[in-house]
């Protein structure tokens, strides 16, 4: 297990810590901590149903046209897609070590995390660019057909929140840079987690739905 | 005041009866929650900052009564509301079918031997008609006041209509579904005909060409057409711009076309745009309007052109 | 809820995916016919069950968190149930 | 952010100018920020449906043309509904009054609250750029008319987009601040029932509204990239549309309903001296209200081209909904049995309410019926009842809350006298405005018809002078409200038993200096009988 190997490499303890600079709150920190965790689930739920309209759509045209989806689907590059499964699953893997890291004040592992996160989602950005060129070169666009329209939408959307995930781990790591986060403050390392984990989630459905059908 | 159309389907009385029924339902209920609101304030008006109020918070037998009333109510109307329904939606034996074509904004309606009309439903009085409709663009939706029926009408599939007329005459055609800019003109007419003249009319001895034959003046005549033909969907008398030109000073006007050629619209140029209207396109109109070729006779368009003529 | 063990239980979950991920792949390769679907979901499902128990803690989560992770699948399943059974007994009765 | 710490400054001294407003986090400001927003594009849509009626006054053109009737209307439905009465009172009197009721000093996110706020402002002025480029689909944006037209519709719908964040961010942060920030002793049966509305309300905005984004959003991209699904042309479902929209819209129409029904909930028990009558029913009602009405929203589409089974299993649930809203009315009405009741202009808002709707529920029956909805879909009896529901359902309620707690709000009195004569003719000319719509539905008067028989005049002219008493009904209204006559208001001039009367009018910056402990219901009057002990 090189990689595990590596990571203990990581495990130096307690650098040094700024002063905590927090800003005020009416309200105690665990109370704090739960809410924001409880509100960060409410909002994966709400992200969950905006793919959802992606996914009835899926169900619906794909039981109306069956052909026209075996057909498109085959015509997707199934190793780019498992690729890019296996990037975004490891990135999610290394988002969990920052979450537990952190918690153990061991910054230099978070920040090494969140950078392979940023990379691998850079990676996946890639990939999905190369894929996008190649089929709209072959003239195949959102337009072609339903599966096509399917297909677009929900890797673009999807795509979207890849990007926003980027955004919201570059924010955090840049904090943790400026020695914001520690053991006891890292809710918002927490939740960017969560964030971060849900792009994964979906992708785990688009792939088999739109790779492999 | 008459608060419901003319009923002239066998689907209109039943839907009166439901409309009856919960219109009685409702007015009682408004009756007795008007009465005791009014009647609370009065009776139980503040009389001073003293006053005693007993502090009730339940009472198990009223909250039954009014779970259970409502409930029973609500079954009932949803039963009514349910079998008449089914029967309007259930397929009668022999239906006379016709299709009909929405576009923007005009209906046509095809019959069985192969008869067109526009803007003109004729149908046979007291003989099961089915209606087989679809959208050439955006969504519509065929209602007859007069027989209580109402279904949207959509692009690529077929949507059903079916009634069975039982009251001779002319009755109203609304789009329901809105659907542009002359949504709202968007009308037709059926005309429910005895079976034996409706026989007549479709074997082409049609009761329409002696409306011509009339001793109307042919002006008088086109007016009828713009109207009955659905004309009046797209162009104005005003001289307002809408879908097509406006037909206000429109005879020996110069028309500019997309082609960059120009012409006068002298009779044989209106004649030529009502039957093959995509020939020449005036600048700044889309390519909308359908032909009027087999739908009007010679006589019928003359009668137009001499309406036009006399709009300046 | 951070021990020595954290790690490695992430690196076996890692591992359990990676699995799941050439199952699913491998499954594609094979025609179950009408089943296709059906067996594909179910592994999607286990995968994403696993990162949310694991990955997302929701194993340590109250029963509030748990509502509000499941009741959404439920609304969707509503609106694909509902919408479908209105696009497929459209067959002219 | 200057927070400062004292609680003998009003939240209406503490800072002035701009700056102070508009990056506030606290939730009473922006409360209030959201009620003048609301009010600003109620009045705007307002106008728009001045325009409409006027232009009904007689058949054919009377002041507009079609295409400009078509925009109207689409902008009168898509502000009334995405920047009023959406957000309307659940952002407004939610903000201002769920941490006052639950005894907070904040709702638990404040700066996601200000957030909220900006985005509602983005969303908005979205919506105004939209207006130098009208859309003219109707606020329903059905496809595939949508998508064909030449008007601007990606702007609007861009526009709800982001109102659905807003709408989003704010229901998160009801949500957590009601489950972590009750203070001891306020357990989940001594919650305030607006409150509880307030919390149903949260859970159809957090659940329903991303549905209606990526709905507007594949919209969007059926007309930008030429996406399929919705185009009958491709091969897409235009009636698929319709469930995707109205599996927002019907839960929205509890959106907007709920936080009203828990304003009556608390201003009818003050001004009867009574105790709400069945706590439990009506709170229980709202929370299976959020669950229930995901599973109605096919009554819309009855006539929409959707199987006859699907129209049969969407009726019979309807009807189901149906009973506890009847259970609601008959708990408001008994509230008032054997009380001390006093007319203030909150109470008639109230009582007003209750009357309308109860019409307005009434002739739901009318519609969830399928034979008659047959009839009556898509014509002015739909118009008909949902204003019925809308306004004297909806911002009959927000008048009475705006009367009720003005002295919290503002720490002012206003004219009790004025504003019970302007209830009086916003009751009449609303009553004039709307019932004659009902018979044009029935005898078959279709909806956004620009042009309409002769034989409809008489009716359409009586709903468009009614207009004119409505206006002239808010006119009054608004005078009595924006002229207060006294710049003292008491901590309670209304006796009420309710948290946030516990404080002084209008309450500091962060409301409770020290966080109280409940020990009774929030409904606690009247004298316990022997037999109900």
């Amino acid at each position: 297990m090189p990689f595990m190997k590596f990571v203990k490499s990581l495990a130096l303890p307690s650098e040094m810590l700024p002063p905590i600079i927090e800003e005020e709150s009416h309200f105690d920190p665990e109370t704090e901590h739960s809410a924001a965790k409880l509100g960060m689930w409410l909002f994966l739920a709400t992200e969950l149903l905006l793919f959802g309209g992606l996914f009835a759509a899926y169900a619906i045209f794909r039981a109306k046209y069956p052909e026209m989806f075996l057909e498109g689907s085959a015509s997707l590059d199934v190793v780019l897609g498992t690729v890019n499964t296996v990037i975004l699953i490891f990135s999610s893997y290394t988002v969990a070590i920052a979450v537990s890291a952190i918690q153990e004040n061991r910054i230099r592992l978070v920040k090494w995390m969140l950078w392979i996160t940023i990379i691998c989602a850079a990676i996946f950005a890639v990939n999905k660019y190369f894929e996008y060129s190649y089929k709209i070169s072959n003239g195949i666009t959102p337009g072609t057909d339903i599966f096509y329209s399917i297909y677009y939408a929900a890797t673009g959307v999807h795509m979207l929140h890849v990007f926003i995930g980027m955004a919201v781990l570059g924010v955090l790591l840049k904090k943790v840079n400026e020695g914001r986060y520690h053991k006891g403050n890292f809710t918002a390392i927490e939740i960017g987690g969560l964030y971060w984990h849900l792009v994964d989630l979906i992708w785990i459905y688009l792939f088999p739905l739109l790779y492999l059908a | 005041m008459n608060w419901l159309p003319t009923s002239a389907s066998t689907f209109a009385p039943e839907v009166d009866f439901v409309l009856w029924l919960v219109t009685i339902i409702s007015v009682v209920s408004c009756i007795l929650i008007g009465f005791l609101l009014i009647y609370f304030v009065i009776k139980y008006k503040k009389k001073s900052d003293n006053d005693q109020t007993p502090a009730i918070t339940h009472d198990s037998f009223l909250e039954t009564l009014w779970t259970v009333i409502p409930t029973i109510l609500c079954i009932v109307i949803f039963i009514y509301g349910y079998v008449y329904y089914d029967r309007y939606t259930t397929i009668p034996e022999n239906a006379y079918e016709i299709n009909v074509t929405a576009k923007k904004w005009i209906w046509t309606f095809d019959y069985p031997n192969g008869k067109k009309t526009l803007g003109e439903l004729y149908v046979p009085a007291n003989k099961p008609i089915r209606l087989v409709m679809t959208s050439e663009d955006v969504l519509h939706s065929f209602f007859v006041p007069a027989f209580r029926v109402k279904q949207d009408v959509i692009g690529n599939r077929y949507t059903f209509i079916n009634f069975t007329a039982t009251k001779e005459g002319e009755f109203v055609v609304y789009c329901t579904e809105y659907c542009g800019s002359s949504h709202s003109n968007m009308l037709a007419k059926v005309h429910v005909l005895p079976e034996l003249e409706y026989l007549k009319w479709e074997s082409g001895e049609s009761a329409k060409t002696s409306k011509i034959a009339s001793d109307m003046p042919l002006d008088q005549i086109g007016k009828q057409l713009y109207s009955d033909k659905g004309c009046v969907a797209c162009h104005s008398l005003d001289g307002a711009a809408g879908v097509g030109p406006s037909w206000k000073g429109l005879y020996n006007a110069k028309r500019v076309f997309t082609d960059g050629t120009s012409a006068a619209a002298d009779e044989n140029y209106l004649k030529e745009s009502i039957l093959y209207p995509g020939e020449k396109m005036v600048e700044g109109y889309g390519p909308v309007m359908p032909s009027y070729k087999g739908l009007l006779d010679d006589a019928e368009i003359t009668a137009l052109i001499e309406y036009i003529k006399t709009l300046k | 809820m951070v021990n020595s063990n954290t790690y490695k239980q992430y690196f076996n979950i890692w591992l359990l995916l990676m699995f799941l991920t050439v199952i699913t792949v491998g499954a594609a390769q094979f025609d179950f016919g009408s089943l296709n679907i059906p067996i594909a979901m179910l592994i999607a499902s286990i995968k994403a069950g696993v990162v949310a128990l694991h990955f997302m803690h929701l194993k340590y989560e109250d029963g509030m968190t748990w509502i509000f992770a499941t009741y959404p699948i439920f609304l969707l399943f509503l609106l694909i149930a509902f919408s479908a059974t209105d696009i497929f007994t459209r067959v002219v009765n | 952010m200057s927070q400062s710490h004292s609680f003998d400054k009003s939240y209406l001294e503490d800072g002035t100018g701009f700056k102070s407003w508009f990056f506030t986090h606290d939730h009473k400001r922006l409360g209030v920020m959201y009620l003048w927003a609301i009010g600003i594009f109620f009045i705007l849509a307002a106008i728009a449906s001045f325009l409409i009626r006027f232009e009904h006054l007689t058949p054919g053109q009377t002041i507009v043309d079609a295409q400009t009737y078509n925009v109207l209307f689409t902008l009168h439905g898509a502000v009334m509904v995405f920047l009023f009465i959406v957000p309307g009172v659940a952002a407004s009197f939610g903000n201002f009054l769920i941490p006052l009721m639950i005894g907070a000093r904040d709702v638990i996110f404040p700066k996601l609250n200000l957030y909220s706020f900006w985005v509602y402002c983005a969303g908005a002025i979205i919506f105004l750029i939209a207006l130098a480029a009208p859309a003219d689909t109707g606020w329903t944006f059905y496809t595939p008319y949508s998508i064909d037209t030449g008007a601007n519709v990606i702007l609007v719908t861009f526009g709800v987009f982001v109102l659905g964040f807003s709408s989003i961010l704010t229901g998160i942060n009801f949500i957590v601040s009601i489950h972590k920030l009750r203070a001891p002793g306020l357990t989940w049966d001594r919650l305030p029932l607006f409150c509880w509305a307030a919390y149903a309300t949260s859970l159809l905005q957090v659940l329903a509204t991303p549905v209606v984004g990526i709905t507007l959003l594949l919209l969007i991209g059926e007309r930008y990239f030429g996406l399929g699904f919705f185009d009958p042309a491709k091969g897409g479902d235009p009636v698929l549309f319709q469930h995707f929209f109205w599996f927002y819209s019907h839960p929205a129409v509890y959106i907007m309903i709920l936080p009203a029904m828990g304003i009556i909930s608390e201003v009818i028990p003050v001004f009867s001296r009574k105790p709400i009558f069945g706590y439990k029913a009506i709170a229980y009602s709202s929370l299976a209200i959020a669950l229930i009405s995901f599973l109605v929203w096919g009554h819309h589409m009855f006539v929409s081209g959707q199987s006859k089974l699907i129209n049969i299993i969407f009726s019979v649930i309807t009807f189901a909904v149906a009973v506890p809203t009847a259970i609601k009315v008959f708990n408001w009405l008994w509230t008032m049995y054997k009380g001390s009741i006093e007319l203030s202009a909150a109470m008639l808002y109230s009582l007003a309410f209750i009357f309308l709707f109860t019409i307005g529920g009434l002739t739901g029956l009318f519609l969830g019926a399928l034979a008659a909805d047959v009839h009556l879909h898509d014509t002015y009896f739909v118009v008909a009842h949902m204003h019925y529901v809308m306004i004297g359902g909806t911002v009959f309620g927000l008048f009475s809350a705006i009367h009720f707690w003005y002295p919290k709000m503002w720490g002012k009195m206003f004219d009790e006298f004025k504003a019970k004569i302007a209830f009086v003719l916003i009751f009449i000319g609303f009553n004039i405005v709307f019932f004659p719509q009902f018979i044009l539905g029935t005898l078959g008067m279709p909806r956004r018809y620009f042009n309409y028989s002769p034989e409809f005049a008489t009716l359409h002219q009586i709903s468009t002078y009614g207009t004119w008493i409505l206006g002239i009904g808010f006119i009054i209204m608004l005078y009595a409200l924006l002229r207060p006559i006294s710049n003292k208001a008491e901590a309670n001039p209304y006796k009420s038993a309710s948290l946030e009367w516990a404080m002084p009018s209008p309450p500091p910056t962060l409301n409770f200096e020290k966080i109280p402990t409940l020990t009774a219901s929030t409904y606690d009057y009247g004298t316990k009988l022997e037999q109900e002990a």
